[in-house]
């Protein structure tokens, strides 16, 4: 997978030799290097406190790591890009704003308020998209754990990113209505052939949304086991039932355990 | 007890069951638990004046004063001296207010925004705020004159600090998740500011407004109290000076009424601005 | 005697040693103002005559009246405005020495302004230094008396000490209306005055000696054994100035760090506490009264009738005072 | 700059990355700023004075006023009259404290923990709290006479709105959850007053008291101010009618640093009452 | 079942008609009658809102139900009462007290200050047994969420009670450390013989945990499938390769499914 790293090559993004130690003597990360397929869909799972969050931070320019360095789409990365949304834990709706103006949000910052506006149309549709359209006008604090997650999705796909960097997106869900909401997202970054890392903590989640799932090991962080999911697509109901998925789902588990175990985590 | 069935009334005190013995005040209108006890305030201050044998110069009797809060009602209404009088202490105290937000808000910001303020002049601020500034009443008129500069000058200085530590605290007390959001939006400093540090400053700049328009009323008083010549306070003292407390008592209950007037548009602000701030 | 000292306990108990106790409280926290006070607390002139005297200084002769009638204190030093203004409510409490016979007030302008009479006023603006209704009366009274009514100038509050000197030289007043100590302390401040009285005044005695009349009634022994050691106070002060600068040293020494202030202080009060007109020490004369009642009626402070002349005040213990 | 290489000052700012510009500020200790301040302060007003033809009678310049804190300290130490005096001042504010808080969380504890308490007094207090207090000054030397007690007293009710007000709020804003799991618990009623709702109000408590010490100080000087006769207040009053500007300016200092030591008092006593209180 | 209700039973808990209504109109539960035998473990499971938590709060007796009537070991059940702990989905630790005086809150409220101070050696051994003895003196805050939920189950335990009611225990727990979670909960309730209540929103915890797992519907909530778990005891790790466990977990998902469909959940 050599390739001179002044040609354009096909990856979204290219890791090389990425450590990072915070400003507090906390070694997060070690010796993690990876390429992302354009339109791949990636999983990275590991013990609380490995490093995944670092890893996606420093994916989306908001963190230089301390050695090594990042190439998104064959450039060197250098503060957030153009091409990314990035997706966190908590759906983080301003309160202030109506559902409709959050999804607004990312236009208005790039564009102007005025351009924004123009774009109200495209934003409804994702809205009735994710089957939230009626609570357009409706506040934050008016909606469920689920529905915000929901209008957070709306907000990171309305400006038609080419990847989508997504941490923990449905932690805060039930199973069942995160379970749907995989399904949906599936979908959506199948339809538009955008590039899509996932961090979650969910093994199931993990290998039924991904083409590769990356395991973890505990802190410092490294990449243990990268494990590709040959499940066909389209995905779905049918999936859950398929002996391959638990068989990989116990694989996931074998090789977190093994990193689990060797990690310092109480 | 503990267990008690649930009925309509209880969802209003659903935070604590265990206190939930609801009888005839929970079925009375809001209203009417403030008019009992101010009745029985005043009733036992009738009575303590009545019977205690207190001179009327010097703790006058609610029924006196009350004559009094008549005969001053009265007078504001023809819209004579008086009038006059409350319309000068109005507007030192929405001159002093105004300047106080305004040069507050900004100071403020500045504060909060640099390291600089917040490590080299936010410490200069709590040393004057922990000044007794009622002193600084004779250098204000000294400065300023007898006329209604001093007196707002005065007003205002009495209640810029809460604003500014208020204001400071807000512009600085911002949600890391979110800034993180704005950040990979790639937001510049403007947007962050305006649409993010002003919307989270809103709810600390209330809490120092709130106890901003009450320093602010009291400084305009003190002020006239010890500069004179002009205003609703300087009346308060020259009512005092005749011995005539139950006009004392009906000019103060004016006073209050503007106060709990400024205080309540301000909640009422408050209200309608950070409607959004629900505690979760 | 015995008896009602023992009704009215409260006052003038009898205390180890045989000193009755007694309190008093001064309309103004000024020392120097009321030297003869504090001359006689320090040389122990109050002991001399049978008395332990507790001093209190308050601000204004509303604040002494009230703890007069709060039995706070026993005797007070109010004006004589507030006094019928305090009988027309209804409460008892009499005059029972005259302390500043000379008057209290001046009515002074910059020497710089060149005016030189209360005529020249006409326009004008006149600060007075408490709005306690004194001052105001006292600057009434002058300038009706050279033909000008209330509307031909203003008036305007202005406090005392640095407000008035910031006053004159911000332009915000023509001329001051205050207590003469107050006049002396703007003059030591470096703005020479002309005082232009003039001698409409001369029946405005200043603040006096009050007490209620129960207590008049029941222990004139002690007043009049008050007023006695006051009077001497006064003039061993008189007799030498460095007297009162020991005895306010001990109540407030930031008014004798410079002794050329104190200086001026005397100076200009020692002349209105003085008896010159031959009559003894604390003696009041009916017709002055009567011509400050009638200004009070005149001002609509009180109504015609409601305030007797012959309530305001007794000459009864004077004898006493000059015993 | 959004992306920095992160060093070890930065966890500091943590929150700000892309305010990061860390420069001779950052490296400073931390009551460099504070001087810096300081000094530019001084020399602007010095500058003022001496080239802006400013009488002294209206604004001293800040070295007369340096010689007056000399002169004050000097006689503070040697412990005569002007030491007495502080030490009324200092009494004042201490009872009027103690009194304010004592009575003020205990009316609060009333109020928080009552339905009546809360739907009919509390009202009554956001009045009275919004009365401009020192109009009542005349009044509570009236009342109390010019000892100690009239300035304590209105000390003490300059101050105790904030504290009723934040101990009633602290009292009734328990978490639902430890309620429930208090309830759950069998807790009585007393066990969860001790146990649960005082630690939970002491956080609300202190905001209250830092907000009152500083009324406090200010109601004791107003209260000297206006009743006159003893305290440092006094003395600030006597040199202001003096006309002695840098002395009034000295004494008003030494009134901030006793301010800004009460107020350091409470809030080193709040770090160590509500040390668990971190923000979550 | 039908025993007569004045006879006392072998049951722990038994349920007869039970409907609840809130005060604001909220028709949370709906003819719930179920028993509870002795030694037993329960979950409830079923979509957000649908009133598992109401439930549960009227078997620890901090609600009364608006209709139908609970019996605790045969006696009509009427405040809090001994017998009972419960624990909630958060930890609750009480930031002010370190944390073996956390531990020891229900023995001080029950018995006052001095005999639980008596009482500590035993709540030591507790904290010995879940792996956080040497934090005993240390706040809530300096503990993880994984440790927090361990001090709330040794406080949990420390009164010895014979019943243990669990709201969603271990839901703010990371998968891994949750299954350890588990497995140690399971222990301690077999060990000790006590009765256990649980509901949770993961099919596979609530699987592996019980003896009978209770499927509601959405709201207002009643039981819709009540499925026996025949898993043999004890359960570890191997229980998770068991195809029987697989199966139960697909017989769950599909009971919950058709009551979510019916709910009106959004
Ligand atoms: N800004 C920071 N400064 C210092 N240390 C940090 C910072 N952010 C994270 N860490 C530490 O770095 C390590 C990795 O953190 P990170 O958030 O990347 O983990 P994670 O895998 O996302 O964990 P989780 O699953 O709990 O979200 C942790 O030990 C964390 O405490
Ligand atoms: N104290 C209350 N007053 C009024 N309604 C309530 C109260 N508590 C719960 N509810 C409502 O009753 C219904 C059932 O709530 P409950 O908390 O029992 O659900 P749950 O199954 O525990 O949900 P979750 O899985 O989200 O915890 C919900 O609609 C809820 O909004
Ligand atoms: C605070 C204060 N109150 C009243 C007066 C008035 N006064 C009291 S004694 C006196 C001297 C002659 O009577 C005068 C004018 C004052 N000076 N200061
Ligand atoms: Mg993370
Ligand atoms: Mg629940």
């Amino acid at each position: 997978m050599t390739t001179a790293s002044t040609v354009v090559n096909d990856a979204a993004y290219s890791v090389t030799d990425v450590r990072h130690t915070y400003g507090t003597g906390t070694h997060a990360l070690q010796d993690v290097s990876i390429e992302l397929p354009r339109g791949s869909v990636t999983s990275l799972i590991g013990p609380s406190g490995c490093g995944k969050s670092t890893l996606l931070n420093i994916l989306s320019g908001l963190l230089r790591p301390s050695e090594g360095h990042v190439e998104i789409f064959g450039r060197e990365l250098d503060g957030p890009p153009v091409e990314v949304s990035h997706m966190f834990q908590k759906a983080t709706l301003l309160p202030w704003r109506t559902v409709l103006e959050n999804v607004l949000l990312p236009l208005e910052l790039r564009d102007g308020k005025k351009a924004a506006r123009k774009q109200k149309s495209k934003a409804r549709e994702l809205l009735k998209m994710v089957g939230i359209a009626d609570f357009e006008a409706g506040y934050p604090h008016q909606l469920s754990g689920g529905m915000a997650q929901r209008a957070a999705i709306c907000r990171m796909l309305v400006t038609e990113p080419q990847i989508l960097l997504l941490d923990e997106p449905f932690g805060a869900l039930d199973e069942l209505t995160r379970e749907r909401m995989d399904t949906e997202l599936l979908r959506i970054v199948r339809d538009t052939g955008a590039t899509a890392v996932l961090v979650t903590h969910s093994i199931p989640e993990s290998v039924f949304l991904s083409d590769v799932v990356y395991a973890m090991s505990a802190r410092p962080g490294r990449i243990t086991r990268a494990i590709e999911v040959d499940l066909p697509h389209p995905r779905g109901e049918h999936t859950l039932a398929d002996p391959r998925y638990l068989e990989l789902i116990n694989t996931v588990r074998q090789a977190l355990d093994e990193g689990y175990r060797r990690g310092a985590h109480t | 007890m503990v267990l008690t069935r649930s009925q309509p009334t209880q969802a209003r005190t659903r935070r604590r069951p265990t206190e939930g013995r609801r009888g005839l005040l929970a079925r009375m209108p809001s209203w009417a638990p403030v008019l009992i006890s101010i009745a029985v305030f005043l009733a036992a201050w009738q009575l303590l004046v009545t019977f205690g044998g207190i001179s009327q110069l010097v703790l006058p009797s609610p029924l006196s004063v009350a004559e009094q809060v008549v005969i001053v009602t009265q007078q504001l209404f023809v819209g004579g001296f008086l009038a006059g009088q409350l319309w000068i202490t109005v507007q030192e105290i929405l001159l002093g207010f105004v300047l106080a937000v305004v040069v507050g808000v900004i100071v403020g910001i500045v504060v909060g925004l640099t390291s600089f303020g917040r490590r080299g002049i936010m410490p200069l601020f709590v040393l004057l705020d922990a000044t007794p500034k009622i002193a600084f009443a004779p250098v204000f008129i000294a400065w300023f004159g007898f006329g209604i500069a001093s007196k707002f000058l005065m007003a205002a200085f009495m209640s810029i600090f809460p604003i500014i530590v208020s204001t400071a605290q807000g512009v600085a007390a911002v949600e890391p998740d979110e800034l993180k959001l704005f950040q990979s939006m790639k937001a510049s400093r403007w947007d962050i500011f305006w649409k993010l540090r002003v919307h989270r400053a809103l709810p600390y700049l209330f809490t120092g407004l709130k106890i901003a328009v009450v320093a602010c009323l009291t400084g305009a008083v003190a002020a006239e109290f010890i500069g004179g010549g002009i205003g609703f306070g300087e009346q308060v003292r020259v009512a005092a000076a005749r011995i005539a407390l139950d006009r004392v008592f009906a000019l103060i209950f004016f006073l209050s009424l503007l106060g709990l007037a400024l205080f309540m548009s301000v909640a009422w602000l408050e209200k309608r601005l950070t409607f959004w701030n629900v505690r979760s | 005697a015995e008896e009602a000292e023992q009704q009215d306990g409260a006052e003038g108990s009898a205390a180890a040693g045989g000193l009755t106790e007694l309190s008093v409280a001064a309309v103004s926290t000024s020392c120097l103002q009321f030297f003869p006070l504090y001359v006689a607390q320090e040389q122990g002139l109050f002991e001399e005559n049978g008395l332990d005297v507790q001093v209190e200084r308050m601000n204004g002769s509303a604040a002494v009246l009230q703890a007069m009638l709060a039995g706070q204190t026993d005797l007070g030093t109010p004006g004589p405005v507030p006094t019928i203004l305090t009988q027309a409510q209804g409460e008892d409490i009499r005059y029972i020495a005259n302390l500043w016979p000379g008057g209290a007030f001046a009515l002074v302008t910059p020497e710089e302004s060149g005016v030189a009479d209360a005529s020249e006023l006409t326009g004008k603006t006149i600060g007075v230094a408490t709005a306690d209704g004194s001052e105001v009366s006292f600057a009434h009274t002058i300038m009706a008396a050279e033909g000008l009514e209330e509307s031909d100038y203003e008036i305007l509050t202005v406090g005392e000490g640095g407000q008035a000197v910031a006053a004159f030289q911000r332009g915000d007043i023509d001329a001051y209306a205050a207590s003469i100590d107050g006049v002396a302390i703007i003059e030591h401040a470096g703005i020479p005055l002309s005082n232009i009285t003039g001698d409409a005044t001369g029946y405005l005695f200043g603040n006096g000696l009050a007490a209620p009349a129960e207590l008049i009634e029941s222990d004139p022994e002690s007043l009049e054994a008050f007023g006695n050691a006051y009077r001497q106070g006064l003039e061993m002060a008189i007799d030498d100035r460095q007297l009162v600068t020991d005895a306010c040293a001990a109540v407030q020494p930031q008014e004798v760090e410079d002794p050329t202030y104190v200086e001026a202080h005397l100076d200009a009060l020692i002349p209105s506490l003085e008896r010159t007109d031959g009559e003894p020490w604390g003696s009041m004369s009916q017709e002055h009264w009567e011509m400050i009642l009638q200004d009070a009626v005149d001002m609509g402070e009180v109504e015609e009738g409601e305030v007797e002349v012959d309530n305001l005040y007794t000459n009864d213990l004077v004898d006493g005072f000059n015993s």
